[in-house]
């Protein structure tokens, strides 16, 4: 009898804890769409200048968020550009290779840096600026380079370890089947193995893209500005979306500009959403192309 | 090395035939984690025959099997001790010889598991797999020798309009023989089998038996078997198992049932 | 204008961070400027003025903004070059429906200090005083200490914001709340408390008879040169004194 | 017995993995070598018992580290059993197709900006704490704390459902066979194979909880006096870097925030430590 | 609930003798995906008897047991037509009528599966399991109950001193019977074994096949078996399938070989 109320009870407080999610998202989304609805104009984009102009890189963009969505796109961009080659190498060294003490000392610092509050990471960034900034005579000053790889420490941890954990959930049968026709241990990891989790380290890779996107505390101290238009190398200061955001939130000088602010959210979160779909199209493609072609 | 020159071109007495030796195991024991499972075995199996290993479920010959490739070796937790020596390429050579690369070894030693592991991907990728990881790159000769031995275990009319499904989606059956076609692809001097014929019915199961018996003039068969009719049939020696522990000599079943 | 033709045929980045309260200026600036030469491109960052100074300092920016005069060990340490552009008030503000909209300056110090924590005992009603503060690298926040509270303490209860424009927000929607912003930040969102009878605006700030005022500043390492030369000329240039006014601080000129 | 011989690509794995590894450690050598000024000046006990009043030459960061402590454990309260709820839901008592749908959402949701939680809350669950609580600012660790539940679930249910979703079909359907409904194949085969799974995902929550800056800077009000209630204002650790942020490089205040990310360092990963050896323990006793 | 009414007491007519039905399909088609992998079946499968089910690997022998007890429902992209009636309780039902659930069914319809699927949990909760799952809570009930079953799969000698141990720690063999216990716990009214002795010594295979005698007396078993030598031994009806496709009559052995 007490299993059957407990399990009862249990489906009931899921389902309640469900509703309470949905719920919330749902009260954000309708407040940010209530509110920034009035805003969400070509102007919100790319204020006084005409679009294509825009586009076409001939006229800078102010008043408008144009430079903050490229910004992000370029921060996203580079930062998984460091962060998934690096992640993924260490999370096969982790679940193939690593054993023993260097193994639970690697374990732990993954746990440490997947631990460490993306503020430090953000010191640690701007820090790192100032010491090549007194090594190279001024030449380096924080920049969207700067930026994309401290927030590449900061979703590291994510990619090695799903990557890991992945590889390791492998069943052991499908584990043992290429060796025993003769695959070396790089070939049993790049033919089957990978092919096998790649579905799994996308997630990883899903959960470290929205990082990289939504976050402002890196940001904030490696180089994001109020206004800098669009960033003409890795080297130059950049806009991006949620700092634009953090920033409207704390100077905004009247209802106009509150109501940027919130269609600036509503556009980062179709901005995520795209690029969450792109991202499963792609983990669907590379593992039909992985394994059936 | 000093086993290869004293034991080569030796051969097995067994009653009053001489049969040339292919492996030969010397005190060997196998553990898992804290327990024993194979005692003190030593044996020697005879070349170019099939040699059927018996004996109640549990008591060892599946790892047995997994000693001769090193298969264990992939299984967290196990250790083992003694030796084993077999001919490769005409040479004697102690298995765990660090100048045999266990790759080498695995694609000369190949094996055919218990429960069918299709891999995760094609049908026609699944046999290709092998060829592909010795780095055979040219298409044409793949894709016959796919078909080669798909149509020797008489899977190819089964699956030849479906070469790009999923290889775990076939039947149990199915997936045995796909699972034996990739191992004979590589061409193997030994080819390991366990139980290659429990999810057959009896008409696939014979075909697989004729196959058997005509990979014999190629590769060393030997293979677990639960079956005392089908031992009869097609073995040529016979290992009964108890508890780890190997029936010493062999029983030459040679001269009640011949079938080379 | 005229005052932009200087800036024809430059290129290169300007990189421009501090005081909060000067960014509205600077936007403008920066945008007439690229406006008049898109090859030009300027980064406008806020972070305080503490920030501002140092990072003018440490040679990250180009132009640091301070709404403090920085101290004389910062301009020594750093060979700093100081421009005043403006000159700007800081005054105390509460929500519009607050009836406690005049205070002595005595008041005032108990009020911040927390020796007056209910808004009864200033005429208001009876409702716990909630307090507002910035950040301790705000120049505002340094000013309005200084000049209005006389160094005095500041409870540790004190809410903490970190900008000019976040203060304004924090008052406009707390109706029992008081906090201090730059009179050239202050509009119809919340009301300005008058000090000893005199209501913090730009013309009472002009006149000098309102106390608490300050300079902006815009501050570089050594000589400026290049853009940040002629980025600095425009903001004293009559067009840039122009926006100073627009934006409703005090022009220098 | 095995004796590892590594090739060139095999060399690239250890490095990025040793690499990574290294950063921990970077980040931590440079806190405390940073911060050693101020640690050397015995003034450790003080950093942690005292209060922050840098005019009298306090930099006691222990308002802050009871704010954080706070506010992560409440957080985590609030979110853990609602992740754990969803994930339920998501994995087995919803319909399939809902189940994907709600499987995207929560994917998106990941990556909603922190900032964007904190805007809307700002202007929507301040006021409302305001009139409820009847003194006060209404920006305090009770406002911030369901906020950052709703910032840190979709990270925490991603890892549930992940770990849920890796336990064999063989033994789902073998449970499926014997009769066994949804809610008795999770609580009795998938949650006893995949509790790692939500081990490493409380850690990850956890950790974000603590290190999360924007929320609690937007919207606990961020007084430095030690908190008496859940309902008053109050800083914690990563707010409190980034308002002293701007000080002088060489002043007091500016190295303190040193030591307060040693102190979040050193905090999350004794943390990491006690669970590890907490997930240890138990997978050798079971 | 029609067909119940029209169709109780009735049995069928096999050669000269009558025998009670259990299980009745009507035109029953199934899918996997695109693929159709039974045709049209309609059958009646007699009660307390041993219906053996033979054919081809890849026929649908496996499938087709899946449909008894629903088990295809949890397996993606499959899709049924037809209409499967069984005697449960007393009662015709259609098994889809959703005043029977599904789990319900299941318990009642108990299933081996061809490859043996121990739960990752120690012997004894392997077997305590199912009674978990239909809330019995009384300990010592529990224990007796493992403790029978075990006995009768004769497993209880080899494992009793190691209950505690992971049931997937057990050899192939064990691990079948072990399922076959955990299968018997709860006295289904229905077992469908899915080739149960493929990988047993002969030993533990004849053992079995006698306690598959002894269960008709309390149930309707359905044997996907290859052995035609076990399907003379224990099995009274016979039904063979090619693609998909079964015979329809039922092949009566009780004249030939009549065991219970
Ligand atoms: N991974 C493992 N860890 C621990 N013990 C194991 C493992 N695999 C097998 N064993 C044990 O080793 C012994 C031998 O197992 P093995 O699989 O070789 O038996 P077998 O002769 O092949 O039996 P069967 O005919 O049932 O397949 C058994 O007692 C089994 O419980
Ligand atoms: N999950 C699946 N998805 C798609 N096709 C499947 C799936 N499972 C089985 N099949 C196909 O359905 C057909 C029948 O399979 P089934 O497993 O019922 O055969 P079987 O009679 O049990 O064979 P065996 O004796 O080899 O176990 C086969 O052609 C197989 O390829
Ligand atoms: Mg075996
Ligand atoms: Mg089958
Ligand atoms: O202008 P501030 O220094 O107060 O931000």
């Amino acid at each position: 009898m007490m299993g059957r109320l407990l399990e009862k009870s249990i489906a009931v407080l899921s389902w309640i804890a469900g509703f309470l999610l949905i719920a919330s998202l749902l009260l954000l989304l309708t407040y940010l769409v209530n509110k920034g609805w009035s805003s969400l104009r070509v102007s919100l984009i790319f204020g006084d200048t005409v679009p294509l102009d825009a586009l076409l890189l001939k006229r800078q963009v102010f008043d408008g968020i144009f430079p903050a969505i490229v910004g992000t796109l370029f921060l996203i961009v580079g930062s998984m550009f460091i962060a998934i080659p690096v992640g993924i190498a260490g999370g096969i060294y982790m679940a193939e290779y690593c054993r023993g003490k260097m193994k639970s000392l690697l374990n732990l610092a993954f746990d440490i840096l997947a631990g460490v509050p993306s503020i430090i990471v953000g010191l640690a960034g701007l820090l790192l600026t100032i010491f090549l900034n007194r090594t190279f005579h001024g030449q380096i000053k924080t920049c969207l380079l700067i930026s994309c790889v401290s927030l590449a420490s900061l979703v590291l941890p994510y990619i090695i370890r799903t990557t890991q954990t992945a590889l390791e959930t492998v069943d052991p049968v499908v584990r043992k089947t290429a060796p025993a026709l003769g695959a070396s241990r790089l070939q049993n990891i790049t033919m089957v193995l990978l092919p096998n989790s790649i579905s799994n380290i996308f997630s990883g890779v899903i959960l470290a893209t929205g990082r990289c996107a939504e976050d402002t505390a890196v940001i904030m101290l490696t180089g994001a500005v109020a206004t800098a238009g669009l960033p003409r190398s890795i080297f130059d200061q950049y806009e991006a979306l949620p700092f634009y955001i953090y920033y409207i939130s704390s100077q905004y000088t009247g209802p106009d500009e509150l109501a940027q602010g919130f269609g600036a959210a509503i556009i980062l979160l179709l901005l995520c959403t795209g690029l969450l779909v792109s991202t499963l199209w792609i983990q669907r493609r590379l593992s039909i192309i992985l394994l059936y072609r | 090395m000093d086993t290869a020159t004293t034991v080569n071109n030796t051969a097995v007495q067994v009653s009053t035939v001489d049969v040339p030796v292919k492996i030969y195991t010397q005190s060997l024991c196998f553990y898992y984690r804290r327990q024993k499972v194979l005692h003190d075995i030593s044996l020697q199996l005879p070349a170019n025959q099939i040699t059927a290993i018996t004996g109640p479920s549990g008591s060892g010959k599946s790892t047995f099997l997994m000693v001769l490739n090193r298969l264990w070796e992939e299984v967290e937790g196990c250790d083992i001790s003694g030796k084993v020596t077999m001919e490769l390429a005409g040479h004697f050579k102690n298995i765990h010889d660090p100048t045999l690369p266990v790759c080498e070894l695995r694609r000369k030693v190949a094996m055919v598991f218990q429960q069918p592991n299709p891999l995760p991907m094609s049908i026609y990728k699944n046999i290709a797999f092998p060829l592909r990881l010795a780095h055979v790159n040219d298409k044409k000769r793949i894709k016959e020798n796919v078909e080669f031995v798909l149509r020797q275990v008489c899977l190819w009319d089964e699956v030849k309009d479906r070469l790009g499904d999923d290889g775990r989606l076939l039947s149990g059956g199915q997936q045995q023989r796909l699972c034996l076609a990739r191992a004979l692809v590589l061409n193997p001097e030994v080819l390991l089998l366990d139980e290659p014929t429990s999810s057959l019915d009896p008409e696939a199961s014979n075909a697989i038996e004729e196959l058997l018996l005509t990979l014999k003039s190629q590769c060393t068969l030997v293979m677990v078997s639960h079956y005392q009719d089908q031992i009869q049939r097609i073995a040529d020696f016979h290992i009964k198992v108890l508890n780890g522990r190997f029936s010493t000599g062999l029983d030459w079943r040679g001269d009640c049932n011949q079938n080379s | 204008s005229d005052d932009l033709s200087s800036f024809a045929g430059q290129k290169g980045t300007l990189r421009i961070a501090g005081g909060t309260a000067h960014i509205p200026v600077m936007k403008e600036a920066a945008k007439q400027i690229i406006n008049f030469n898109p090859q030009i491109q300027i980064s406008i960052a806020g972070g305080g003025s503490g920030l501002g100074i140092k990072q003018a300092g440490e040679g990250l920016v180009d132009i640091g903004n301070a709404g403090r005069k920085p101290s004389d060990d910062e301009i020594h340490n750093y060979n700093l070059q100081l421009v005043k552009w403006a000159v700007d008030g800081v005054g105390a503000v509460v929500h519009p429906k607050n009836k406690a909209q005049s205070l002595t300056n005595t008041q005032l110090q108990d009020i911040y200090s927390g020796k007056i924590s209910n808004w009864k005992d200033v005429g208001g009603v009876d409702r716990e005083i909630n307090l507002y503060t910035r950040d301790e690298a705000s120049g505002t926040r340094e000013v309005f200490w200084k000049k209005a509270l006389a160094k005095g303490d500041i409870s540790a209860k004190a809410n903490v914001v970190v900008s000019n424009g976040a203060m304004k927000t924090a008052v406009a929607g707390d109706p029992f709340a008081i906090g201090f912003v730059s009179v050239g930040n202050m509009d119809s969102s919340v009301a300005p408390v008058a000090l000893d009878g005199v209501a913090p605006s730009p013309e009472s700030v002009r006149s000098g008879e309102y106390k608490v005022a300050r300079g902006l500043y815009s501050l570089t390492k050594g000589e400026p040169s290049g853009l940040a030369k002629l980025f600095l000329e425009f903001i004293v240039s009559p067009t840039g004194q122009q926006i100073v006014v627009d934006k409703g601080f005090i022009p220098v000129q | 017995m095995r004796l590892p011989t590594y090739s060139v690509s095999e060399y690239l794995f250890l490095a990025a993995a040793v690499f990574s590894g290294l950063l921990a450690v970077a980040i931590f050598c440079f806190l405390f070598f940073f911060g050693l000024p101020l640690l050397q000046s015995g003034q450790l006990v003080d950093l942690l018992f005292s209060s922050w009043a840098p005019d009298k030459g306090l930099y006691g960061i222990y308002p802050m580290l009871i704010t954080s402590l706070t506010l992560a454990t409440v957080s985590m309260l609030i979110s853990f059993p609602v992740s754990l709820g969803c994930s339920f839901v998501i994995t087995s008592l919803a319909p399939v197709r809902l189940r994907r749908v709600l499987l995207a959402v929560i994917r998106v949701m990941t990556g909603i900006p922190t900032v964007v939680y904190s805007f809307a809350a700002l202007f929507l669950l301040v006021p409302l704490m305001r009139s409820l609580v009847g003194h006060g600012t209404g920006m305090s660790i009770l406002t911030a704390a369901p906020v950052l539940a709703l910032v840190i679930a979709p990270t925490m249910i991603l890892f549930f459902v992940d770990s849920f979703s890796k336990v064999s079909s063989r033994f789902t359907l073998a449970v499926d066979a014997l009769g066994g409904s949804e809610i008795q194949k999770l609580l009795y085969v998938i949650l006893p194979l995949a509790w790692p799974g939500i081990v490493n995902g409380v850690l990850l929550g956890f950790g974000r909880a603590m290190g999360d800056t924007m929320v609690s800077l937007m919207l606990a009000g961020n007084s430095t006096a030690a908190p008496e209630s859940m309902t008053e204002s109050a800083r914690t650790l990563t707010a409190h870097i980034a308002l002293v942020m701007a000080f002088d490089f060489d002043s007091m205040e500016f190295k303190s925030i040193f030591v307060c990310g040693l102190f979040l360092y050193i905090l999350t990963a004794a943390l990491m430590l006690l669970f590890r050896m907490f997930t240890v323990y138990f997978s050798e006793r079971t």
